[in-house]
């Protein structure tokens, strides 16, 4: 009952902005403060045996990988709402999600590109998880082209919802490359079965910059959401101020 | 059979097109859509066919099948005909009467009951205006749908064609079935009148 | 801290990482100064919600 | 079940009649092949090494090639309002029509393989191979098309903005098709593991795809 | 002038909203770009011998995908109709709708060379080469492509005549243009020779492209 | 100004369409062409706009601009209304007042007189059947052709519609244009009729 109720409740958009407002404030602080703890302890991370300072680069490439495919599931459900009960929050919430979602895939590809150079001695290679993640990129881009594209917002969503479901299916794709081809990358060592293989000195810092950057997503995502309500308000505004000259 | 819509409202490309609308219409009636240009008389009938979601309101039939939904029940005839051009009149007959399914009649009867039977065998890409039209026609009678949905049927039509039509529809009442037609003309034969207003 | 032979490999993808961060913060917040503009320019305009209740204040 | 023949029958008909879907294909299957010796040069090795790779992307951009027009087609002269007011369920008619899209567009392509590999200097197991996979993996991209399709009506758009959204599904496919064929060809590894990964992604999308179609078709007509 | 002028606004203002503007043309090229890696295989320098290939194959398909419509919509809609009694003469007009067409398909995919010879591998002078060769013969491609697309209005034939009658005609412009490409990246032969007479196919098919078109249509409608 | 023709024969689909079909109208007159389905109505019109060759006979144009041909100094209204969905309504008037060139009037003013000024900015694809006949009509006001040429140019349009267009036909006439239309229904002007047999 109470669940339900709070649900409704967020579901208002109104409510959502008013809501919205009081929680940003506090979100960003965190996210503030915890990246700031990130930054210190990967700083004072040591270095690793085989890949030296450059294990550095893991504390913004890894939480940057997992982003990119969070945010592609935070938009999956989102489509699912758009689907099944055709609620305009929902359609608000994967719009706002693809630029950000593109652009944690995008930083994961370019730290990854950047690693990779002292790692393989090479910035690129075609291997099964890279060029997923870059599939991944695209379907982002495409998804953006799309909303661009489609002026009525309704249309559009229901058209992306559908495409987005349809690409949830390279999230697994991605996240299994490396177990299913025997590629260059690295496979699982946080979260697998049988528990963390990762040494704590580099498993803490890694931890800590992964929450800070999903707290990250999720201000930014509230925040953009926040305006992309206010889009619609105005989109809404002026058909009723054309309306209301017409007449 | 009972068709009803209740406290219906349609929102196309975001602006509302209409809203507290209410209809009905029982075994053996007719009701005829009329108003303005763009008053919403086709965004009504798509409505019913399921072709769009209303914004609100509701539908109902009551006494048909209760196995199938209204669309399922229906027959709907737009401006845009249905007909492939590279197709012969009786292909394109025939095949919608095998899609379409249900409770059929000969293809041949049909076309003969719209004159077209002459032209079985011509491509639709050679029918006028008014014989693509009459293959539409066809079609409604090639499978029997007690619900029918028409869109300015009688547009193209010379006046035997309309005399014909008239006659199609009175048949199709008499033997139980309802039409929501929307037309700028009369439609020629007894019908309730559902005005549409708005802007041309 | 030291970063070895590798250091300008590390710099620039933290730096970069902080760049796209920073330009998605700032596209979204000069976003929401726009939408806010553009509420306030129609409301000036005579255009009012249906609710009644200024487009604007969203609190 | 007649109402899905029914519904095949004519789509194949209109497009041996209308002469979209096959011969194009054909051709620029045989366009994408003729030209490669061009890029490459003369060397019968490589030429031989790439076939695979050449048969698998000329099949891939010749489906992409006819595929985007099969509803527009439909929903321009208002059969698809029908279609979707039928009463065979939605899924099954849009699987319908994009298995008459195979047989009319796809097959072509398939029997075609043998003429080809000849001119790509493959020889008689690597053809076969190549069309094996072929025959496996054309339907995935058929039926992940279709999802391209179905959008392109309920966008009003067109063209390469579905291309973009639909070529990224279809990549998977390439992968497996090509190392299948590779594996026949020259090993190591076992023809076997990526031939049932390539089986097994064309039953994933003859099941994603239908329903993908249909549910933009439900919420996007208007 | 100023109607010629008219037409080419329209038909690229409609390509941008239909076809979702230039930026997806790029995108298209990206991901097909991206597609071949999957088939041929990781292999750099390979790939880098492939490049002027692809890359002319996508420039290839991007014209095919949208030209088979050029008159075929203004025909459904009864533009063509129109265009034909208009005062414009209907070379010019049909010259026009080429041009329209090739500024918003051919056009992007010239800029968008360099980034896509990244990905390729392609290095500096191989990257302007292609694109050089581009732009002298993508307007061929256009040009002659038309000729399809008017048969394909007035002998109600979409696809067939089109690839039976333009990839013939364009296969010698995709020829010299890898060739010319090649020319340009390895040698041994000069690069001025298969250029120019690339530059000699596209000037002919400036001239010839527009009077064909311009006759089937006006013989041929109904 | 004065449009003859002589002894024209229309061939179609290798099928004789009419034959021996003789005609003529002056300035300020109409000409209305009726018959039935099929016969050869829209046939005839597209001879004159010189979509279609007769396969025997000879048109004229007398007293017109020696330097056009008819096709120049007509306007063709035929079934399809030659409007691209994607541009707006505005956008698509402008194009062909710009394409079709000579003496054009402000594309604003003609969208007012058809009643479509308030949607001058909303895309084609919104536009209801009646509402993009009545853009059509808007292109026949915004570039001057003395010659009419109208293939049931009332189909679709609303009693208000009917009215405005048949004031429109009017004002054509008197300022020494002339019509020539094929039709099911009264054309509401004095008219000269032509009337074509056949079969349906
Ligand atoms: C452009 C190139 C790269 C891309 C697109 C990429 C992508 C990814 C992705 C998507 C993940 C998350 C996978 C998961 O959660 O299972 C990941 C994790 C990871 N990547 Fe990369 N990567 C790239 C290059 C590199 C390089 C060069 C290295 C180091 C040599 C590297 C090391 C790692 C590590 C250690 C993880 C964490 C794995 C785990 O603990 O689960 N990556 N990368
Ligand atoms: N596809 C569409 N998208 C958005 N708006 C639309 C669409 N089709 C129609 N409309 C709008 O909806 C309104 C009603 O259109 P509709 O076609 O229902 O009118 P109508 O009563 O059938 O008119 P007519 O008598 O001209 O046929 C119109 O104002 C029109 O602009
Ligand atoms: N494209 C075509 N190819 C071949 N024959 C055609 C074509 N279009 C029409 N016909 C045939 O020509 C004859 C006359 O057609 P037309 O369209 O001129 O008739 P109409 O008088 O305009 O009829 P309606 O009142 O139905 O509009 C018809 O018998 C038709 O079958
Ligand atoms: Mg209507
Ligand atoms: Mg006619």
């Amino acid at each position: 009952m109470k669940l339900t109720e709070t649900l409704t409740d967020l579901a208002n958009p109104t409510r959502f902005l008013a809501l919205t407002a009081r929680i940003l404030p506090w979100l960003a602080g965190a996210t503030a403060i915890l990246l700031a703890i990130g930054l210190y302890q990967s700083a004072m991370a040591p270095d690793d045996y085989q890949q030296g300072a450059t294990v550095k680069i893991m504390f913004i490439h890894v939480p940057n990988a997992w982003l990119s495919m969070f945010v592609w599931s935070v938009m999956s459900v989102a489509a699912l709402g758009t689907l099944v009960w055709r609620h305009p929050l929902a359609d608000v919430a994967a719009k706002a999600a693809a630029p950000i979602g593109a652009a944690f895939t995008f930083l994961a590809l370019v730290t990854g590109s950047l690693w990779g150079r002292p790692m393989w001695g090479t910035y690129w290679e075609w291997d099964a998880r890279l060029t997923s993640v870059l599939i991944l990129f695209l379907m982002y881009l495409g998804l953006m082209a799309l909303w661009r594209a489609v002026e009525d917002p309704s249309r559009a969503a229901r058209a992306a919802a559908v495409l987005t479901l349809v690409g949830a299916i390279n999230i697994p794709i991605i996240k299994f490359s490396v177990d299913w081809w025997n590629t260059l990358h690295q496979p699982a060592s946080v979260i697998r079965m049988g528990g963390s293989t990762l040494d704590k000195a580099f498993l803490w810092p890694l931890l800590v910059m992964a929450i800070a950057f999903s707290l990250l997503f999720v201000t930014l995502h509230l925040a953009a959401m926040r305006n992309e309500i206010l889009r619609r308000r105005v989109r809404n505004l002026q058909m009723m101020q054309a309306n209301q000259q017409a007449a | 059979m009972r068709l009803s819509g209740r406290n219906l409202k349609c929102v196309r490309g975001g602006r509302e097109v209409f809203s507290d609308l209410d209809l009905s219409a029982t075994s053996g009636e007719a009701l005829a859509v009329t108003g303005p240009n763009g008053a919403g008389k086709t965004s009504l009938l798509r409505v019913l066919a399921g072709l769009l979601v209303p914004a609100e309101g509701s539908i109902a039939l009551e006494a048909g099948d209760a196995e199938l939904s209204l669309a399922e029940q229906a027959h709907y005839l737009g401006h845009r005909d249905a007909l492939k051009p590279a197709l012969s009149v009786m292909e394109n007959l025939s095949f919608w009467r095998e899609f379409l399914g249900g409770e059929t009649k000969d293809a041949g009867h049909c076309l003969a009951a719209v004159a077209l039977d002459h032209a079985a065998h011509l491509p639709a890409a050679y029918l006028s205006a008014g014989q693509r039209r009459r293959l539409s026609i066809a079609r409604l009678l090639s499978v029997r749908r007690p619900v029918w949905l028409l869109d300015e049927p009688t547009s193209a039509l010379d006046a035997a064609g309309q005399a014909m039509f008239i006659g199609l529809m009175r048949d199709h009442l008499a033997s139980g079935g309802l039409i929501i037609a929307a037309t700028h003309l009369p439609l020629g034969i007894d019908a309730r009148d559902l005005r549409m207003g708005g802007a041309a | 801290m030291s970063l070895g032979p590798y250091a300008s490999f590390i710099v620039t993808s933290y730096a970069l990482v902080a760049a796209v961060v920073l330009l998605l913060i700032v596209w979204i917040i000069a976003d929401y100064r726009r939408q806010q503009a553009r509420l306030r320019e129609i409301e000036a305009s005579g255009v009012t919600r249906r609710s009644g209740r200024s487009a604007v204040d969203i609190r | 079940m007649s109402a899905l023949a029914a519904l095949i029958r004519r789509d194949i008909r209109i497009a041996l009649r209308v002469g979209g879907g096959a011969l194009i294909g054909v051709l620029f299957f045989l366009t994408v092949t003729v030209l490669m010796p061009f890029a490459v040069g003369p060397d019968l090795a490589l030429l031989s090494r790439l076939g695979p790779a050449i048969l698998w992307l000329g099949a891939l951009l010749a489906s992409l090639l006819t595929l985007d027009r099969l509803f527009t087609a439909d929903h321009e002269d208002g059969s698809l309002d029908l279609i979707v007011m039928s009463r065979t369920p939605l899924e099954l008619a849009c699987a319908a029509k994009a298995l008459a899209h195979w047989l009319a567009a796809g097959l072509p392509l398939i029997i075609a393989t043998p003429v080809l590999g000849l001119l790509l200097n493959l020889d008689g197991t690597a053809t076969l191979a190549v069309a094996a996979t072929l025959l496996a993996g054309t339907p995935a991209l058929t039926f992940t098309g279709m999802i391209g399709a179905a959008l392109a009506v309920t966008l009003h758009r067109g063209g390469l903005l579905l291309a973009v959204l639909v070529l990224p599904l279809s990549i998977p496919v390439l992968i497996f098709g090509v190392a299948a064929s590779q594996a026949a060809i020259s090993g190591p590894l076992p023809f076997g593991t990526p031939f049932s990964i390539l089986c097994a992604l064309s039953l994933a999308s003859l099941v994603i795809g239908p329903f993908a179609a249909a549910a933009s078709l439900r919420h996007g007509l208007d």
